[in-house]
């Protein structure tokens, strides 16, 4: 094994390695949905029906692990291998056609959990107790299980919080606020827009913040994101809570809102001198916060309009030509501009309003197409549901308008 | 099969639309009651009522179309037995394998009778249909099925393992459809049951690849040709009828005056405050820190402070956690109407109406992998010559 | 065996069992091109570098089979098998990036070919001068076989003439004259429509006839079919000639244009009673003739107006809301309406008008989707190419509207 | 990598857009020139102007832009030289493995080098990749062009056969890519070079479904999870802006006014045979024979009866034969049009225009299925208490 190759450098990262107090979490319950949690010191954490534990037991672990709840404290277990049975649609041309019977009653089951029973033996129980068990086909069989083991399992997965699980996380659980960027459509604004750590770059974020995790991942902490939003505050991007960035990686972005995005507007800045003589502490500390605040405000108006941006991302609720007419000045030349939609009216029209405008090139339509596979050995096909849009990408390149 | 009368007569099997999502027979049995969501409906009010007809409920609350069963709406409103072929399939593989007035077809398994409804229609009363199931409680309801719906002349349904035990017909049929789990195993019955003297063809529908697999290599070494495989789907668009998109240009003039009278606000406070100092102590700071109103489009949001770094401060937990229901910038109003379609802003949009469209967010991603070969006739042994050649029929 | 099921009457055909005079055949050259050719009693097939052959010998045979052509003579011959390789982008690492250098000079190939020499001999020859041909893996070697053979050999298939087929055939050569339907989509179409034997319909085909030729089989010579066109002359509908239907078959069509098929509109006809004395026989044929068009024309227009038709499919240029509102009302409740358009623009805009007119019930969009594999041994993948688009279709259920 | 200057220099490697299909890199070299459909370009005119600047050629008859290369128009502009990744593929298998500023990557093989940009783009300086090819001439080509680009700090590339020889770190990277033929060889490998401490990933792009199955099983007996398989795909539409379509009146008033004329002009011509009736004789039925012209809807059309029933006559050959060129009812002056969009009778359409768009006729339907699995961190032998647990480090 040769070694002497590659850098010595430790990598940096755009979070920490291990499980930290403050982190927002995903924990996948064994029923397959997807909790966030926020992981505060010496708190208990609690997954209803899938038990409770130490907060604590979490920090300084990698992500990933799946763990069992034993007396509220964790045990690390090994990963599932591909012999279990998730397909729930494969013919079976030997099964009667009906439900199972549940062979003990609700209340039976409540007396085992009750007594302390662990998961599989109830699991067991169950079985023994179900008169067709022996009669099903080994498919059967397994669902059977795994659909009781999900039941009564006390254990949790930790989601490797990367961009893509997030992104996925989100898509699944409201892809309307997510404007429909489904984790391949992210992958391909990010690519098309050409995002890399030290580049500069505009965004316009109306999808809780899935673009802004996205290119701040890919910048690293290095470069520029200015962002411009339609409210006065600056906009909350939840999505970006559960990429528990550290502090290096969002220092990048700043945003502006389409107000204090437009050249000919002066903002009215409440004044950051007394009016009088300062009667205060408080009142000092007020004025040297707005002060900062407004000092800010300005340099990053400065900043947009000095112009020479990498690229420009939009997945908004407004029309994209009026953006683009906007923005685009205040990009490079060369620069990528990526417009997602959830709607294919919005990006080809957009793209015919783009037509004969020779600040675009080469601008061109493409949509996402997705498709997942169960590969179960002797069972492998697309899964039965697949996501039917993860929306519409029209993308083009700023190029100087020789007129 | 079904009734082709203008008119509903007792004793018809009619498809009764409640809505799109509730579609179900109904046999028109005089004396019985449909029960719908909002209403009573007499099966002998039907009775010489056109095909086709709104029919109102007798409470005058509710109302259901009456419609002719086609294959599609009787697979429709199917209660889910089996895993049931999907229309897609159904024409796709009716097509491939030449399916029309006439043909003679074999099915193995008849499962939920979907295919068989569609393939009965195609060849109408000239061609016929064998139908074989292995399962028995399937074939006792198929066949009272069959026989409800008309179809006893053109299908023939027989209880049978057709990978034991093969097909009862001999050199005769058209084409095979196989829908079992493991079809490689009837694909030699399956040569036997067709005719050799044109080409004929077979389909089996296969849920995973390695049965595809199988199949693929079965078929090629009974001598069938031309095999291929195909995928087929429909993905259904659903559309919506919304104004058109804000322009930015008009989110801009409204954070523009919120602004203004927030500061008009906070300059009246302030004045209140001065006006008012004799009295007390804390005010101006207070007038100050309240700050006003924020714009209508931050409505509901959280009270923050107006540090303008506050976006970078999210390790401290001071953003909203994204709980079950995050309380993120479109966690207001918008929200729920943004489960139709994005319009926060669209109070002050102009009223122009756009048609837009998308897949539905969750759709059929995999029925089946069709699996399709050719029979080609026999070669004649000798090369005939085209004069001894069998007389041809001039119609 | 058990032979007693079943019908004993002999099943109708749609077209003669075998090939016919007067036939327009779809003849699969080696190349993988599809040649249109009309067998013409005692006529000589020339296709071209494939190989000339006597018409006369095809009379009589079945659809579907290989030839190979000695001297003018057909010989058929057994199918291919799939020991071929038909994959060109097999991905294979171990082959020098380049082009096969070819052994022979062209000059050397005619020279071989204008000897005699068998094709497979040619390229057994070639093979043999080939320097680097044990090189290259079996792939390699099968793939370089494949194109040699389909260079030189003297053979072609009769196509069976299937709908399927032979849309296929028209949708490959030209998908914008049959407006984007493929096969799927037209397969799709018959059913939605509920095309069966006996029913009477409505269509208006500007997709080169092949929804009327998909609609004429469903028929198979029993129940009606009645379309409207754009023109004043009878509609051409192209692609019915290559399904060879024999005359019971399409006399259940007629054709009306969008002035006949105006109920305010009273044609202009010819006047088929003479002026004066009749002067000639040429002229009181074409008198009779006259009259005969005329009351075929008025048949069907009364036909028409007393509606009660059991579905419409479009497949039009023109805008299909108005098609709709103009036939609707000749269909009888529950009838279906399929309407098919390469744009899903079209028919979505058309959804959205029908969404609240009480006589359209349930009006739902679908996107055509299909994807054909390869299926060689140890090489199954869907093809690298696929066709994007096979239109889209809105389907709804005429009603009757009670106010 | 590329330079990242406003300005274009010497030595730099830009991007020539000729047109959409035809686009280039091109490595500025003082003196060298180049040569365009429409003109020439002087490499030393390019130098010192902005990057996405249009170039006029020195004859002014043409023109290009430059552009700054990214990972996507550098795979555009490759000439084909053996299976490239596609872009949708790239993206999809970067953002499953989680490739960021910093990743340690391992590929193999190194194929067209696509991969490889698009990786060093993403994991930047701070980040490596090694790169393996087993084919002599593709390695030289690629450390040349890398080196090229100024990627040699942050790939390295290995002449190496990964499947017999393994891979030259251990316990290192945080993602495997593996497009090989026989990915299943390399599986062990590739774990030993992942690291152990926290969750890593593999891909394994297959073409073949048969290679994944066998993937599959290897990547499952080697101990990974989550194992699952996607396929993705661009689909790119074609835009086009077009009158709204025809309503179905206005060819009707087209056809009625023809019909109109046509019988004035008959009754015209019988009118002028009867006035010259006394010199000949047969002409009245010429008159009549002739009829006048075709509606416009049908010029270019040949010449027909005007027996109504002929379309019945198929059989009979009297319908155009469709030959390569068919003579059908399009294959008039419409037919070139119709390749852009159906508007044979657009002339009297109104000018309201809309947006249409589909699919391209051919777009690609497969480039490989993308094989993926997780490799979790190992679990502590026992259960560390927390306070025992490493430090770790506060920012």
């Amino acid at each position: 094994m040769d070694m002497e190759e590659g850098p010595s450098k430790t990598p940096q990262n755009t979070r920490h390695e291990t499980i930290q107090v403050g982190n927002t979490l995903l924990l996948k319950l064994p029923s397959g949905d997807i909790k966030t949690w926020k992981l505060e010191k010496d708190s208990t954490a609690n997954l209803g029906k899938f038990g409770s534990f130490y907060a604590n037991e979490l920090v300084g672990q990698p992500f990933g692990l799946t763990y069992e709840i034993v007396d509220k404290k964790l045990k690390a277990v090994s990963p599932r291998t591909l012999q279990e049975v998730e397909d729930t649609e494969a013919t079976n041309e030997l099964i009667n056609d009906g439900q199972f019977v549940q062979p003990l009653t609700s209340e039976e089951i409540e007396m085992l959990k009750k007594s302390g029973l662990h998961a599989s033996e109830i699991i067991k129980k169950q079985i023994e107790q179900h008169a067709n068990y022996s009669l099903k086909t080994e498919y059967s069989k397994e669902k059977y299980k795994k659909r009781k083991e999900a039941k009564y399992s006390k254990s949790f997965t930790v989601v490797d919080p990367t961009v893509f699980n997030v992104c996925d996380y989100w898509f699944n659980k409201d892809q309307n606020r997510l404007r429909d960027i489904r984790p391949d459509a992210l992958g391909q604004i990010l690519n098309l827009a050409n995002i890399r750590p030290g580049g500069r770059y505009l965004a316009v974020d109306d999808a809780s913040g899935i673009v802004v995790a996205g290119m701040l991942e890919r910048l690293g902490g290095t470069g520029r994101l200015i962002t411009v939003c339609d409210v006065d505050s600056p906009p909350a991007y939840p999505a970006l809570v559960h990429m528990n960035f550290t502090k290096e990686v969002t220092q990048v972005l700043s945003s502006l809102n389409w107000a204090t995005a437009d050249e000919d507007y002066i903002p009215i800045t409440p004044p950051s001198e007394p009016a009088g003589k300062i009667k205060s502490d408080a009142q000092k500390s007020r004025l040297n916060k707005r002060k900062a605040v407004s000092e800010t405000l300005n340099q990053t108006r400065e900043e947009l309009f000095a112009g020479e941006f990498d690229g420009l991302v939009v997945a908004s609720e407004y029309d994209p030509f009026s953006i683009l007419q906007n923005l685009s000045p205040y990009l490079a030349g060369s620069a990528n501009i990526v417009v997602h939609s959830p709607y294919i009216q919005i990006v080809t029209d957009l793209q015919n309003q783009l037509r004969n405008l020779p600040q675009y090139l080469g601008a061109a339509v493409t949509e996402m197409w997705l498709r997942r596979y169960q590969v179960l050995p002797g069972r492998t096909h697309p899964f039965m549901n697949m996501s039917g849009s993860g929306g519409f990408i029209m993308h083009t390149i700023k190029v100087y308008d020789p007129s | 099969m079904w009734s082709t009368a203008r008119e509903i007569a007792a004793g018809d099997l009619v498809i009764v639309w409640l809505t799109r999502d509730a579609v179900q027979p109904l046999v028109i049995t005089p004396g019985k009651e449909l029960n719908g969501k909002y209403g009573v409906y007499r099966h002998s009010d039907l009775i010489g009522v056109p095909y086709g007809s709104k029919i109102g409920s007798r409470n005058g609350r509710g109302f259901i179309h009456v419609l002719r069963p086609t294959p599609e709406l009787w697979t429709l409103a199917l209660p889910h037995r089996t895993q049931i072929l999907y229309i897609a399939d159904i024409a796709f593989v009716s097509s491939w394998l030449n399916i029309k007035p006439g043909s003679r077809i074999i099915e193995a398994g008849t499962g939920s009778g979907s295919f068989t409804h569609s393939v009965a229609r195609a060849i109408g009363p000239a061609g016929h249909l064998w139908s074989y199931e292995f399962h028995e409680a399937r074939v006792n309801k198929a066949r009272e099925e069959f026989s409800c719906h008309g179809m006893d002349d053109i299908v023939t349904l027989t209880h049978r393992n057709v990978c034991k035990d093969g097909f009862t017909v001999l050199d005769t049929v058209d084409a095979v459809f196989l829908d079992l789990p493991m079809p490689w195993e009837a694909v030699e019955h399956a040569k036997k049951a067709l005719r050799k003297d044109r080409t004929t063809r077979i389909c089996c529908f296969s849920p995973c690849m390695e049965q595809v697999l199988r199949t693929v290599t079965a078929l090629n070494d009974a001598g069938f040709t031309d095999i291929t495989m195909y995928e087929t789907l429909l993905r259904p668009h659903q559309v919506d009828s919304v104004p058109a998109l804000p322009h930015i240009g008009q989110v801009s003039e409204k954070l523009k005056k919120a602004e203004q009278k927030r500061e008009e606000k906070r300059l009246r406070q302030i004045a209140n405050s001065r006006a008012s100092a004799a009295g007390k102590r804390k005010r101006p700071g207070d007038a100050d820190e309240s700050d006003g109103g924020r714009a209508e489009g931050s409505a509901g949001k959280r009270p923050k402070t107006d540090d303008e770094d506050d976006v970078l401060q999210h390790e401290d937990g001071q953003l909203p956690q994204a709980e079950n229901h995050p309380s993120g910038r479109s966690a207001g109003a918008a929200e729920t109407e943004e489960a139709k379609f994005p319009q926060s802003v669209t109070e002050s949009a102009t009223p122009t109406k756009t048609t837009f469209s998308k897949t539905f967010p969750e759709v059929r991603g995999h029925t089946s992998y069709l699996t399709f070969a050719c029979l080609l006739p026999a070669i004649p042994s000798a090369q005939a010559d085209p004069a001894t050649q069998e007389p041809v029929p001039s119609d």
